[in-house]
């Protein structure tokens, strides 16, 4: 059986058990449902989580634990030759032996060695999943009956199924946590290695940034510099101009759809707007490349400003496009949710209906925006494309926007995805580029949680 | 009789409806400066919606259509020319159900100050402030908080709050609906007194259930039912001699 | 009685002068009048300055890309030669099938173009695409019958020509300076009188997959294999971030534990996307073995970086459910998980729908943390399921607008059509729901 | 898996791919997955590992290094085939209607150099625009598009060009201190006359149709394509023609390869016919689909060679 | 003195702090089954407060802090291992400001019943609506509307849907803040006959401004000032022979 006929028949079953503790309950009611503790739903969901948890939570050692088990057997046969060979042929012998197994690949043929391994894979395979299989089975009904034993009209199956559903809550909200650990370890490490290499203080003070190194052994070094500064100025130059397009325009967009505009411009201006959101980036970046760049050029030229054809300002006008969306449309649904009471109170009193945005509804509804905000802030700190292709790829370190600048999420993609060597210091600094922006976005973000507590206005 | 008195305030022919439920039908009424003038009525009649037509805060619900002719003085406040904005500077409101500002106690009754530029300098803010809480007598009990929020004061408080929001706008007109339904008799007295008081400078039409209180503080009484206005004249009159059937019944309590 | 025959003007009032009448309160509401209509002009202006933006990126596309749903296809007459396509003559269909084709198009071009040189027939074969040989078996395959005599056959043009019929070429250039010479241009414009050329809709496009070749490339690939990771994405992505946001905007008690997650929440956001795709390496691919460049790893990667989108936004709505609902439902014996699936979640719903349409936007859209996980891939045939190899429509218009091809560029511009169409649909659902959930209190 | 899995180099990428599909459709095996990593990154996947969940092909657009093969033994990739496919052309090239370009690699340095000999000392470079190297030069202010210093083109220019270039001059042939001339010779001025545009070459192309100033440096298969937009410099007195590219007249060309791991050939189905098809006439010849992709074919006799070499599975040995 | 009476609910030495400040001193209090409790005091004094703590409503306010002991019969209601829910479905409120969800009447009504299994079929839950709203004297003006948003009421009616909503859950004992604060005598009088109806079988404690209405429907009145308990007895005795001064003032409406 395999795990996923295996999954189906628990949640086949989980649905039997859902009726069957249901149909205990309303009959220990005796036709007087409220004579029970929990409605009779809870009962049929206590009994169905009892057989289908368990059940599903093994087939996830299941998954874990069948290719060890498997492979463990299978080591057994490997001819010694093989073994010498080192791990990688290892590996390809186990492949062939799975690829024969599954019959999914016709190999050259096979040695007998590699038969026997396929006969046991297909074997143990076999035994593994009937084993598993019935094990769930029965943990599946164990659970089950114990459960719907547990039944009686007092029973308090509500407070046990919230219980159950609180734990999952808790579990899935772990689950961030554990993004954030897993995040940290891919670039730990690697950074830490980094550092090795790069003072850390040349690193985080230095003013120049060019991770040009020699890629062949035989070349001659040009010894790269590793300046971060320039491209958190640079980030903060984009973010900047982004957020100076977005959160104006956004916001104010927010407030007119969602308290002049009728409803059906409303219906229609939101969805429009989020498409915007939806374009892929490599659009947005030949737009900006092409069509805002040379504005943009041409429009410096004309205020005689020297300024380049790649220029901070053009990326970050364009992004400022792009997330408008993440502003507009969560503001507006946070204005949204305003009590109207609020809006009436402040009418009533006289007020015009931009004093009423913007000294009742706004405040009321701060801690939405600033969450909108944030996510646009974030958004843009997290952009790549727009910018490689429209403010270019130089780590200058400058505050005027009509020059090209970098950010750290383009070099480290750029980083990342161009020609890298194992080990060099070139592409390990795209792990410390990473972890010094984790790090630094933390920071913002606390300031941020406290601005909001200190402001937040809880309404009714 | 007071008709020497000049009607501040004159609905003709007003009727309301609620997408499709009419609410008020072919309302008649005229509320008199420097008097108060009382709605009474049993709960639906239709007296919050009409005194929301007063000041045109029926403009904020959806599906809301009204037809008729309302003027205060002598222009019809449903005119496209009128700014409702001042409209509703002039007359004041105060809201069945509290909705105090999620601000502080301060900043909820220096509000209408600020937006219409009433105080020149901060220390009048303050003054008007203290001025308006005392009247509403809510400044014993709260002068030593105003820097805490407003949604934290007691149901009573807040009626209180909200009505200090509305005086210190300085309306000509205000409109209350049922300003004491959450107050004591203490605090109850201490409105009447103030509406007693406005009522100088002031036209005032109240919503009250309490017939005691309109008798008390009301110079003319209206009594709506099922959204028409069955009766209107001098209180005195139409509690001690109502024309109608209908206005016997409901002051005598026997309706039903 | 009323007092409706009074004439108020008989009977002017010595009253206090009111601050909403004179001279200094007109002139501040004025001002104050001012500032509203300024107001709501620039929301106004913003609305439609987001608007003509979209307008002008799509209309942009559309000019571009509309005529990638058309196809050239040129008229040859073939000579369908027995001693070429079915030597023995048993018309059987496997011979039919092996049978010499690209033969069998160079007796094509020599016939239809009098290319007799081998440069010139190597340039006459460039008219067709390079699919024309399968075109002409698949012909002979239905119609064997024909063998032996002279047929009108109606074949894919290439991509070069393509572009010249539909005038993205221009003509006036000098030879040098044009994707086709002279020499092209003198047959386009032989077969262009004779009629051989025609446009017709290109289903190709709607149904194959990745091509090297211009004139082949289709979207439905991508198009399915978008769907299927953005269906795992979703699948994982709404019910966690929902979860996790009920749990700490309903649950959670609030200490520097929650506190804790609620920054990490947000910071997570800001991780670019290519970590994430690191992270998809280094978990799903490394230590759980899943298979590379398939749709499931694209789905829990980009779950990822949706989560915190649909977090942040679920817990803004949340907060933003007024606590009378709450107080409300509590008094009446509901429990709080009651209390939050039959009353705040409802009302939370329409800002969890946005969070939702536009985290899942974002993830349509997103390239960088698929180039980790090896969809950033050609891949000839349309995915099957969700562990077979696949790519997706950003990555698609990425790989096109990487191609020298000119005809790429068109295709390119469709392909970001076909993608905002795909949006618009899966956005409408949400958009529908969210209008069906929409109030005010 | 039943297909086989390529990763590696975008620049390859284009060729890679249209041989896999002529594979996919004519051999019956099915269409190989490609994935286009950068050669860095294919070569780091590549070296991984022998195995299933490794790719079995990577391309390169550049030669493997010696440090690479070492990380490739110690993960047991031991026996790898190179298979040198042909050549890719690097084109310095602006608009139609710019000026007409003429310039040698030495004068390209001047350019672009981040220190150049003035009067013996090297100093920063003072260019503004290209007449100040040579009069014979256009007189426009130097403004070149280039790749980032994290590509394969970016080093193959440096190469080819930079260092090829520094060599002329007595000044940078003085400096004692081998990794001191290195860096002169190869460092890229930072002042915003050279500007470092992203991977994508069509990005670049369009840039400088609207921009008739700038020069650009990119493949030669972009250049082929828009003929209408842009236009080639002649560098040396060669122009970038496919035949002086492939005799190697043309100084700025960069071989392409592909790497087969060999222990994965048997078990993986159709490897050796793919790389059969690969090197076939059909494909790799100068009349073969892949030339009409852009592709600069080896001279006869190496392409002989070289598909020999491959189809026979003969280990690099370094 | 109804000493003979079984204390349903009792209080002992309750403090209740809202952040730092106190709200509640001290308070002992029993609230006897079968029997009308009114509380009663001046605006701001705690009433509500207190009201709240009987069935731990409080406990959804952030910074509220709670000593003292309140028991349900014999069980301490803050004890750790009660469960809440049950408490407030046994311990129902009518809260201050009416508060009606946003769904339908029906909806508004149905809601309880349903969750707590009240209903074992539609028709039943349909005659809990019905009947439940005609206690609660809405029925007649709402029976053509029940699919209509309960929020679109009058302040008035909305006060008496939350009164059916809470009748509906059928609780043992039933908390009313002010639950008449807008209704007109009639409607008002429909109510007191209601919670008279109630006492049979059921506890009731209210919260009310109105002495009469205290006089009339309560058996025993607690009279709260500044937080603390001052005087609680038989409701006659408390309106006819107060013990405390304090108490005497307000009642006679000297206070201030
Ligand atoms: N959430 C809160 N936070 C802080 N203080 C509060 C809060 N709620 C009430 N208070 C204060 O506690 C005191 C008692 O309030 P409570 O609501 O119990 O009064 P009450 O007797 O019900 O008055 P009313 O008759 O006006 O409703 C008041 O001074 C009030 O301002
Ligand atoms: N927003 C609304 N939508 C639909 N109907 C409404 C709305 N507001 C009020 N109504 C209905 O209009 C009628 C009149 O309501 P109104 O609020 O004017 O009553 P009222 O006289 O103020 O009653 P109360 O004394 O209970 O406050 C009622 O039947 C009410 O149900
Ligand atoms: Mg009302
Ligand atoms: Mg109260
Ligand atoms: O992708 P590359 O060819 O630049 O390595």
């Amino acid at each position: 059986m395999t795990v996923s006929s295996f999954v189906l028949i628990v949640l086949i079953l989980s649905a039997v058990a859902f009726f069957l503790g249901r149909r205990r309950s309303v009959s220990l009611a005796n036709g007087r449902l409220s004579t029970l503790h929990s409605r009779p739903g809870y009962y049929g969901w206590y009994v169905a989580l009892w057989c289908g948890l368990p059940a599903v939570l093994l087939a996830f050692v299941w998954i874990v634990a069948r290719t060890p088990i498997v492979n463990g057997a299978v080591h057994d046969v490997i001819p010694e030759d093989v073994m010498a060979a080192g791990a990688g042929a290892v590996n390809l012998f186990m492949a062939d032996a799975y690829n024969l197994a599954t019959g999914n690949i016709v190999s050259s043929n096979p040695s007998p060695a590699v038969r026997e391994a396929a006969s046991i894979i297909t074997g143990l395979t076999r035994t593994v999943n009937l084993a598993f299989a019935g094990i769930g089975l029965a943990l599946a009904l164990a659970g089950l009956t114990a459960a719907y034993r547990r039944i009686t009209a007092d029973f308090r199956s509500r407070n046990r199924v919230e219980r159950i559903l609180r734990i999952l809550l808790v579990i899935a909200s772990t689950l961030s946590i554990f993004t954030t650990i897993g995040i940290v370890f891919s670039v730990l490490f690697e950074s830490i290695r980094f550092f090795q290499r790069i003072p850390i203080l040349d690193f985080l003070f230095g003013l120049h940034w060019s991770p040009q190194i020699a890629i062949r052994a035989d070349q001659v070094a040009s010894e790269g510099s590793f300046g971060m500064i320039p491209l958190f100025a640079g980030t903060l130059l984009i973010t900047f101009i982004a957020l100076a397009v977005a959160i104006p325009i956004g916001l104010l967009a927010a407030i007119y759809m969602s308290e002049y505009a009728g409803r059906k411009t409303r219906a229609l201006a939101k969805p429009l707007l989020e498409i915007l959101a939806g374009i892929p980036t490599v659009v947005y970046g030949f737009f900006a490349a092409l069509t805002v760049a040379p504005l943009i050029r041409g429009f410096g030229e004309s205020l005689g400003i020297d300024a380049a054809s790649e220029s901070a300002l053009a990326a970050g006008l364009v992004m400022g496009i792009m997330i408008i969306p993440f502003v507009s449309s969560l503001a507006d649904d946070v204005i949204n949710a305003v009590p109207q009471t609020l809006r009436d109170g402040s009418l009533g009193l006289g007020a015009t209906t931009s004093e009423t945005i913007k000294l009742v509804i706004l405040p009321a509804a701060l801690p939405g925006i600033a969450a909108a905000c944030l996510l646009a802030f974030s958004r843009a700190i997290g952009e790549t494309m727009i910018v490689v292709m429209a403010a270019g790829l130089a780590a200058n370190l400058t505050a005027n926007p009509f020059e090209a600048v970098t950010t750290v999420t383009v070099q480290i993609v750029t980083l990342l995805v161009g020609d890298q060597e194992f080990d060099s210091a070139k592409t390990l600094a795209a792990f410390a580029l990473g972890l010094v922006l984790f790090v630094m976005t933390l920071a913002l973000n606390v300031v941020a949680l406290h601005i909001v507590r200190k402001y937040r206005q809880a309404y009714d | 009789m007071t008709s020497g008195l000049v009607p501040k305030m004159t609905a003709r022919k007003l009727n309301l409806f609620y997408g499709e439920k009419q609410a008020l039908f072919d309302v008649d009424l005229d509320i008199h400066a420097n008097s108060v003038t009382a709605l009474i009525g049993p709960s639906g009649c239709g007296k919050s919606t009409f005194l929301r037509c007063l000041n045109r805060m029926n403009d904020t619900i959806p599906n809301v259509r009204i037809q008729g002719e309302v003027k205060l003085e002598t222009a019809d406040i449903y005119d496209r020319s009128v700014d409702v904005v001042q409209l509703r500077a002039r007359v004041g409101m105060v809201f069945q159900k509290p909705n105090p500002f999620p601000k502080t106690i301060y900043d909820n009754v220096a509000y209408g100050p600020r937006i219409h530029g009433l105080a020149d300098s901060r220390e009048e803010l303050d003054q008007i402030v203290e001025r308006s809480l005392k009247r509403a007598g809510l400044y014993e009990e709260v002068k030593s908080r105003l820097q805490e929020s407003g949604t934290g004061l007691s149901g009573g408080q807040q009626q209180r709050l909200c009505i200090a929001r509305a005086i210190a706008v300085d309306p000509e007109v205000i409109l209350m609906d049922e300003p004491c339904s959450a107050l004591d008799p203490i605090a109850t007295a201490r409105i009447e007194e103030l509406i007693d008081e406005l009522r100088e400078n002031y036209t005032i039409a109240i919503v009250t259930h309490s017939m005691q209180q309109a008798a008390r503080v009301s110079q003319r009484t209206a009594f709506f039912h099922l959204g028409q206005l069955v009766e209107f004249g001098d209180t005195e009159q139409v509690f001690t001699n109502p024309r109608e059937v209908r206005t016997q019944d409901y002051i005598t309590g026997r309706f039903g | 009685m009323t007092d409706s025959t009074l004439n108020p003007a008989e009977a002017p009032m010595a009253r206090r002068e009111s601050p909403h009448a004179g001279q200094a309160a007109a002139a501040r509401l004025r001002a104050r009048r001012r500032s509203e209509r300024r107001f709501k002009a620039y929301g106004f202006g913003a609305v439609l300055l987001a608007i003509v933006m979209l307008v002008v990126l799509i209309g942009t596309l559309a000019g571009q890309g509309l005529g990638a749903f058309t196809q050239t296809q040129i008229a040859v007459e073939v000579n369908l030669d027995p001693a070429r396509l079915d030597p023995q003559g048993t018309r059987d269909p496997k011979t039919l099938a092996d049978a010499n084709y690209t033969g069998l198009l160079t007796d094509i071009v020599r016939d239809n173009f009098g290319a007799t040189q081998r440069r010139d027939v190597l340039k006459a074969l460039g008219l067709f695409s390079r699919d024309a040989r399968f075109e002409l078996r698949d012909f002979v395959l239905a119609n064997p019958d024909l063998i032996g005599t002279t047929q009108t056959v109606w074949l894919t043009a290439s991509g070069n020509l393509d572009m010249l019929d539909k005038g993205w070429i221009d003509r006036d250039l000098p030879q040098a300076q044009r994707p086709v010479d002279d020499q092209v241009l003198g047959w386009y414009d032989a077969l262009a009188a004779k009629d051989a050329v025609s446009r017709d809709f290109n289903t190709r496009f709607f149904t194959g997959a990745d091509s090297r070749s211009p004139e082949l490339a289709g979207i439905w690939g991508a198009t399915v294999g978008s769907a299927l990771t953005l269906f795992v994405c979703f699948i994982l992505s709404f019910p966690i971030g929902v979860t996790t946001a009920i749990y700490l905007e309903e649950f959670a008690p609030k200490n520097r534990w929650t506190d804790l997650i609620e920054v990490n929440i947000n910071n997570l956001a800001a991780v670019p996307s290519i970590v994430f795709g690191l992270l998809g390496l280094a978990v799903f691919i490394g230590f759980f073995g899943m298979p590379r460049s398939a749709p499931v790893v694209g789905g829990f990667t980009l779950a990822l970086m949706t989560l915190p989108t649909i977090i942040i936004a679920t817990r803004a709505a949340l907060k933003a459910v007024p606590p009378s609902i709450r107080q409300a439902a509590q008094g009446l014996g509901a429990s709080p998980v009651q209390v939050v699936f039959h009353h705040v979640l409802p009302l939370a719903m329409p800002g969890i729908l946005t969070g939702t349409i536009i985290g899942m936007a974002q993830a349509l859209g997103e390239t960088a943390p698929l180039l980790m996980i090896g969809m950033v891939a050609f891949i000839a045939d349309v995915p099957g399921g969700f562990t077979t190899p696949s790519t997706v429509l950003p990555v698609q218009i990425f790989l096109w607008a990487d191609s020298p091809e000119r005809a790429f560029v068109e295709k390119t511009a469709a392909a970001i059509l076909v993608l905002l169409g795909f949006l618009i649909i899966m956005n409408a659902i949400a958009v529908l729901l969210r209008r069906r959930f929409e109030r005010r209190w | 898996r039943d297909q086989i899995r390529i990763v590696g180099s975008s620049t390859v990428y284009p060729f890679a791919t249209a041989v896999a599909e002529e594979f996919g459709k004519t051999s019956g095996f099915a269409t190989p997955v490609i994935e286009s990593t950068g050669s860095g990154g294919g070569l780091k996947l590549f070296c991984a590992g022998v195995g299933t969940q490794h790719p079995d092909i990577t391309n390169a657009s550049r030669r493997i290094k010696k440090s690479e093969v070492e990380e490739c033994a110690k993960n047991g990739v031991t026996e790898i085939t190179e298979v040198k496919i042909g050549f890719d052309g690097i084109v310095l090239a602006n608009a139609v209607n710019g000026p007409d370009m003429n310039i040698t690699r030495a004068q390209l340095w001047q350019a672009l150099a981040k220190q150049v000999p003035v009067d013996g000392k090297l100093v920063e470079n003072p260019y503004k625009s290209w007449s100040d190297i040579d009069g014979s030069l256009p007189n426009e202010p130097i403004e070149v598009l280039g790749p980032p210093p994290t590509s394969g083109t970016r080093d193959a220019f440096v190469e080819l060009v930079m260092e090829h270039g520094c060599e002329e001059f007595d000044a940078v042939k003085a400096i004692e201190d081998k990794k001191m001339r290195g860096a002169v010779c190869k460092s890229i001025r930072e002042d915003g006359a050279f500007i470092e545009a992203g991977e994508n070459d069509n990005l670049i192309v369009q840039k400088l149709a609207s921009n008739p100033a700038a020069f650009g440096i990119f493949g030669y298969s972009f250049l082929e394509q828009n003929g209408d937009k842009v236009k080639a410099a002649t560098i040396e007195g060669k122009a970038p023609e496919y035949d002086a590219i492939s005799s190697g007249e043309y100084p700025v060309s960069r071989s392409l390869y592909f790497y087969v791991k060999n222990a994965h050939v048997g078990t993986v189905p159709g490897m050796k016919e793919y790389v059969t098809e690969f090197t076939s006439e059909d494909a790799m010849s100068p009349v073969g689909y892949l030339a009409q992709r852009g592709l600069i074919a080896l001279p006869d006799a190496e392409r002989a060679e070289v598909a020999k070499n491959a189809q026979g599975l003969v280990p690099l040995k370094m």
